[in-house]
């Protein structure tokens, strides 16, 4: 058991290695070919044309961290429901009512932020 | 639950305005394509189209009927027009023995357009009493520079006549498209 | 904080402030609109739009050209309602000159006039989309206004600026061909426009994009100046063709389309169907064409306009056109001032963008639909 | 009472009758002009938007030694068309209604960048089509254009 | 753990050869497919605008990509002067990255598979969420307004979607007991998924439309609005990588479509891969139909969308599924 399971990650980083490899390839051999400094104006940020006022790094609205929030509460709690489900049917009605209570308190999770009004903007 | 009833009609109506865009799409997706596959193809130029102005050839003479008095260059919003020429004497003729011809001999030196100013309004035709000018049919015109679009018609005119070209050579018929 | 103040040079950006430039390269200002943005996330709280890009002096050529030579500029302004702008001015200088029209060059004109508003509001129904993100109304618009080019090409000799009016009359009588050409594309795009109203209008996406975005109240559209569809989308039923009529649509039984919601829906469907009026028009138009020259049998060159000042109005496809004309009777204009609807209807534009979000910019400028040389002129 | 007489009375009431006048409807395109001075108009220009008046444009026509200055105000339905027009000798300014009318805004910016006409208490004076750095008012009549690309 | 190491070092020879053809192949294909799938997406809309689309370089224009990716590759790569250098250089290298893993556990046939892994669709979701951190990456270190709109609008949206889609994929982990992708293609033996979870098939294509920022959820990469979105800086090969990332993406996520809703590579007169093949096919063409009918949301309609319509209706759907499946038990 042990052995496949490090025999399939030993395929999962080859994989991911050889990903990596195979994107890094062609940006270093094209560095050799590609023509290169041609006009200094390139280099400027584009926005429209204009030479950009101010960077982009700046302290940005709040509303988007409020999303992660939520998202990091709610897709950690999903993920525990993945070996539930694995395992659902081995109890008569038990493992139903567990879940409908799980799955009942994510709910809330929801209700509450649909009631403070996190999804209008 | 009347909420409830709206949530769910609101998915329901939402899905059906979809499928019916997608139908819509899916429908055009077997029509027949209305791409022309330029340059390969060409359309028929119609008859009332404006390109660069031109000397009409008089089919007589040959040549073209322009006296030279300058009223395209007068009209023209855009001062395109710049034209030379004037009462001449005919070639063989001398000063005293030849008698006036009641149409006046005239020597067009040269009928110069600037097209990079031409907004092609069609001022100068209309205006022209001989109806010595019209449109030409060419549509393809490019240049690297802006001299590229100052031509002498004049001397285009002879040029062409002298290489045996058919003075209708600026408006290819459709046999001629075809063949392109 | 103040337009002029967020173009001071000194002024000091905080840490927060986030100005974006949209435009003047920017694949949705619709030419060469430049808006600066203060955003908050993606909300707007400021916007400064900067004209002047494409300014031509168009009504310093006027003062330097005669009334016949400034024939083919206006339209130039608004390249995409060429014909109405041609129209215009021709209708401008006739009435101040006094020339009269045959009758039916005036029908030839209205029927040009009207098929050159489809093309401008189908182009406009097109590049609207293509703003929200559907890029296939686009190229559909485009098949239908390649027909109205086609149709227009061998009459008027060009696809975009046409320069087809003329003092007393038009430059080219149309033919049989041209009618039932036209009679045909009356029928297609009927069908078409079938086909829009599927694929857009009942849209769920498209419908959530533009309701209640952009509201103009009809007090606001009056305190800004508005006209045409943007005006007749606030509730306000007024159309220079109705109020002051103007050539022969006095004969022509239309309605003007009115939605009283201000928004960008109503705008949009105010446009919509304002293009089944216009193909009405044409059809009746071409009922009761009537035989006859199409100019005066002595072309009218040189313009004698006698001194004082005039005033005339035109409904182009963005709205009201004014032009006002100022002549000290001599062969040129003293002053030919005109008043294009699109710089009037974008002025409510820094208005209506405060609190809104970027998509919602987009969304807005294209229901406002300006042409950017017609603006700066 | 018509509107264009209702106007035309109210207009004669605030400027006096002799400043009022009907003008040739078919051939001049508006039913009314008055003259007002610089002093009168923000309060003709309040009465008329009261009275559900909206300001068509601002233009001014360079006349020699003045600047005439011409307001368009004009009423949708019925039709009323009110030329509002003043002399004003050129560099003086002329009280701004942008505050008044929001769509005087734009076409007095236009009027100070094509002609040069200032307008006192206007909230963004600015140019509006020319570049900030134009040092020219271009609609002036001895104004000369640098030839362009192809003539030079 | 000497015994360990012994049994991974004895159990390495055919792992080796599994792991290098399996490579080999999933790049060829990964190549291959996006080649191809770019050609599909242009003659689609090309056909449904009334267009012809590309048809001059080889036979139907399949080589037209071919040629653009070798004009993208000897293309200038720009850096802009007030962008982060190594994070902007390193971000399409991570982009493209992990989209080769999941092509260990993709089922395209029943011998077809490197590895039947039991956590499989786990996996999947897991390396194809990390897509989102290359953007984000990329988005920011160019110091661009528009890249950092983008950015953060991609991060917001993945973010919500990925809920819904792992919900639908739920209610057929509950169905198959398992997430093993020969486990799940196996129990849709008679039939597929779809006719059972109807509701978990449409939200997993939405969720997962959104998940590779197609249109009508491209607001990433909204073009009208953001020019270009995240990759407004990004030239030459460097943008190549995003878009064959993207590519590769769409293919990725039809095929777990295809292997939890549409029986996989099974179908009528012999199962093979030739039906996985068709099937993820025939998913991709009804994206790109999608994807050239439909304006774009904007972004608050969209994050409420996920929220307010998907993850309820995925979550009473999941609840419905566990309820039948005790009923019926």
């Amino acid at each position: 058991m042990l052995e496949t399971t490090l025999q399939n990650y030993s395929y999962v980083l080859a994989f991911l290695g050889v990903g990596f490899l195979f994107a890094l390839i062609p940006l270093v051999l094209a560095v050799f070919i590609t023509p290169r400094g041609l006009g200094l104006n390139k280099l400027v940020s584009y926005e429209s044309g204009i030479v950009p006022e101010g960077g982009a790094w700046i302290q940005f609205e709040v509303s988007y961290y409020l999303y992660a929030l939520i998202f990091l509460a709610f897709d950690v709690d999903v993920l525990y429901m993945f070996p539930t489900l694995l395992a659902y049917g081995t109890f008569a009605w038990r493992d139903f009512l567990e879940l409908t209570l799980f799955v009942g308190i994510l709910s809330l999770a929801i209700a509450y932020a649909w009631k403070k009004g996190v999804f209008e903007w | 639950m009347s909420e409830f009833t709206r949530y769910l009609g609101r998915i329901a109506s939402g899905a059906a305005s979809l499928v019916s865009g997608m139908e819509v799409t899916i429908r055009y997706m077997f029509k027949p394509v209305v791409t022309v596959r330029y340059p390969r193809l060409r359309l028929d130029i119609p008859e009332g189209f404006r390109g660069p102005v031109e000397l009409v050839t008089d089919p007589e003479t040959g040549d073209h009927n322009c006296s030279a008095c300058g009223t395209c260059a007068r009209v023209c919003p855009s001062g395109v027009i710049s034209v030379q020429g004037g009462k001449k004497k005919a070639a063989g003729q001398d000063g005293e023995g030849a008698k006036a011809p009641e149409d006046p001999f005239v020597i067009t030196d040269s009928f110069i357009i600037d097209f990079s100013r031409c907004s092609l309004c069609g001022l100068c035709v209309e205006s022209c009493p001989r109806k010595a000018l019209r449109f030409s049919h060419m549509y393809e015109q490019c240049g690297t520079s802006r001299q590229v679009a100052v031509v002498d018609l004049v001397a285009r005119q002879k040029a062409l006549a002298a290489v045996g070209c058919e003075p209708a050579a600026s408006r290819p018929g459709p046999q001629q498209q075809a063949a392109a | 904080m103040t337009p002029q103040a967020m173009l001071d040079p000194t002024h000091t950006l905080s840490e927060d402030t986030f100005y974006l430039n949209m435009g003047p390269q920017h694949p949705s200002t619709h030419g060469v609109l430049r808006l600066l943005l203060r955003l908050s996330g993606e909300r707007i709280l400021e916007c400064d739009p900067v004209l002047g890009y494409s300014h031509r002096g168009q009504e310093h050529i006027a003062q330097n050209k005669t009334y016949l030579q400034f024939l083919p500029y206006p339209g130039r302004m608004d390249y995409l309602s060429a014909l109405m702008f041609n129209h215009a001015h021709c209708l401008a200088v006739e009435k101040a000159a006094g020339i009269a029209v045959p009758e039916r060059a005036e029908y030839i004109r209205v029927i040009c006039a009207e098929l050159n508003r489809i093309s401008s509001h189908l182009l406009w129904l097109g590049a609207y989309l293509m703003d929200l993100g559907a890029f296939t109304p686009f190229l559909y618009c485009f098949d239908d206004r390649e027909d109205i080019m086609d149709l227009l090409l061998p009459v008027t000799g060009s696809r975009l600026t046409y320069c087809y009016s003329r003092f007393g009359g038009v430059a080219k009588d149309i033919d049989e061909t041209f009618v039932t050409g036209l009679r045909a594309f009356i029928k297609k795009l009927r069908g078409r426009l079938k086909d829009y109203d599927k694929l857009v209008n009942k849209n769920v996406i498209f419908i959530n994009r533009t309701r209640d975005v952009g509201v103009i109240s009809a007090d606001m559209a009056r305190a800004y100046g508005l006209t045409g569809p943007c005006l007749r989308g606030s509730g306000v039923a007024y159309d220079v063709r109705r109020a002051e009529p103007y050539s022969v649509y006095p004969e022509f039984a239309f309605e003007i389309p009115v939605r009283s919601g201000g928004d960008c829906l109503d705008r949009y469907m105010v446009r919509f169907l304002e293009m089944e009026q216009s193909l009405r028009i044409i059809e009746q138009a071409l009922d009761r064409l009537p035989q006859g020259p199409v100019a005066p049998a002595k072309p009218v060159r040189v313009v004698k306009v006698p001194a004082g000042d005039y005033h005339c109005v035109y409904e182009s496809a963005r709205g009201q056109v004014g032009i006002y004309l100022v002549s000290d009777g001599g062969k040129n204009p003293y002053r030919m001032k005109w008043r294009v609807p699109s710089f009037s209807n974008l002025s409510v534009l820094p208005k209506l963008l405060v609190n809104t979000l970027v998509a919602d910019t987009i969304a807005i400028l294209g229901s406002v639909d300006v042409v950017m040389p017609e603006i700066d002129r | 009472m018509s509107i264009v007489d209702d106007t035309l009375g109210a207009l004669g009431q605030a400027l006096g009758e002799q400043a009022v006048a009907a003008a040739e409807r078919p051939s001049a395109g508006y039913h009314l002009q008055a003259q007002v001075p610089a002093q009168e108009l923000e309060a003709v220009a309040a009465m008329l938007t009261q009275k559900g008046f909206f300001l068509e444009f601002v233009t001014a026509v360079d006349r020699a030694q003045d600047l005439e200055l011409v307001y368009m105000f004009s009423q949708w339905d019925p039709a009323c068309r009110v030329k509002l027009w003043l002399s004003v000798p050129k560099g003086q300014p002329v009280p701004s209604l942008a505050r008044l009318i929001p769509a005087a805004d734009w076409h007095e910016r236009e009027a100070f960048d094509m002609l040069g006409q200032v307008f006192s208490g206007h909230p963004d004076p600015r140019r509006i089509l020319l570049p900030e750095d134009a040092d020219f008012h271009p609609l002036l009549r001895d104004f000369q254009a640098a030839p362009g690309p192809a003539e030079a | 753990m000497q015994g360990l190491m012994q049994s991974a070092a004895a159990s390495l020879s055919p792992t080796v050869w599994t792991m290098v053809l399996g490579l080999v192949l999933s790049l060829g294909f990964v190549q291959v497919n996006a080649l191809f799938l770019v050609w599909l997406e242009r003659k689609v809309a090309a056909h449904i605008q009334l267009r012809i689309g590309p048809d001059e370089v080889g036979p139907f224009g399949l080589l037209q990509t071919l040629m653009d990716g070798l004009k993208l590759f000897v293309k200038e790569l720009i850096t802009p002067k007030p962008a982060s250098w190594f994070l902007f250089v390193i971000s399409p290298v991570l982009v493209f990255a992990p989209v080769l893993v999941p092509f260990v556990v993709l089922p395209f046939g029943q011998w077809l598979q490197v590895s039947d892994m039991p956590e499989g669709m786990l996996l999947i979701f897991a390396f194809a969420s990390m897509t989102v951190f290359a953007i984000l990456l990329g988005g920011w270190s160019s110091n661009n307004k528009y890249a950092l709109l983008g950015a953060i609008r991609s991060v917001a949206q993945n973010v919500a979607y990925e809920i819904p889609l792992l919900l639908s994929a739920m209610s057929v982990v509950l169905m198959a007991r398992s997430m093993s992708f020969q486990d799940i293609v196996g129990a849709q033996q008679g039939v597929w998924f779809v006719f059972y979870q109807p509701v978990a098939a449409i939200i997993y294509l939405i969720g997962a439309t959104a998940e590779t920022n197609r249109a009508p959820f491209d607001i990433p990469e909204a073009e009208s609005e953001l020019v270009a979105g995240f990759h407004t800086e990004y030239s030459g090969m460097r943008f190549a990588l995003f878009f064959l990332a993207e590519y590769t993406n769409m293919f990725i996520v039809a095929s777990v479509a295809t292997a939890l809703f549409f029986g996989g590579w099974r179908g009528p007169f012999a199962d093979g891969p030739w039906w996985f093949l068709l099937k993820v096919y025939v998913l991709i063409f009804v994206v790109m139909w999608v994807r050239w009918t439909f304006p774009r949301l904007r972004f608050d309609q969209l994050m409420v969308f996920a929220w307010k319509y998907m993850i309820p209706v995925a979550l009473a759907n999941l609840l419905l599924t566990a309820l039948v499946l005790k009923l019926v038990a």
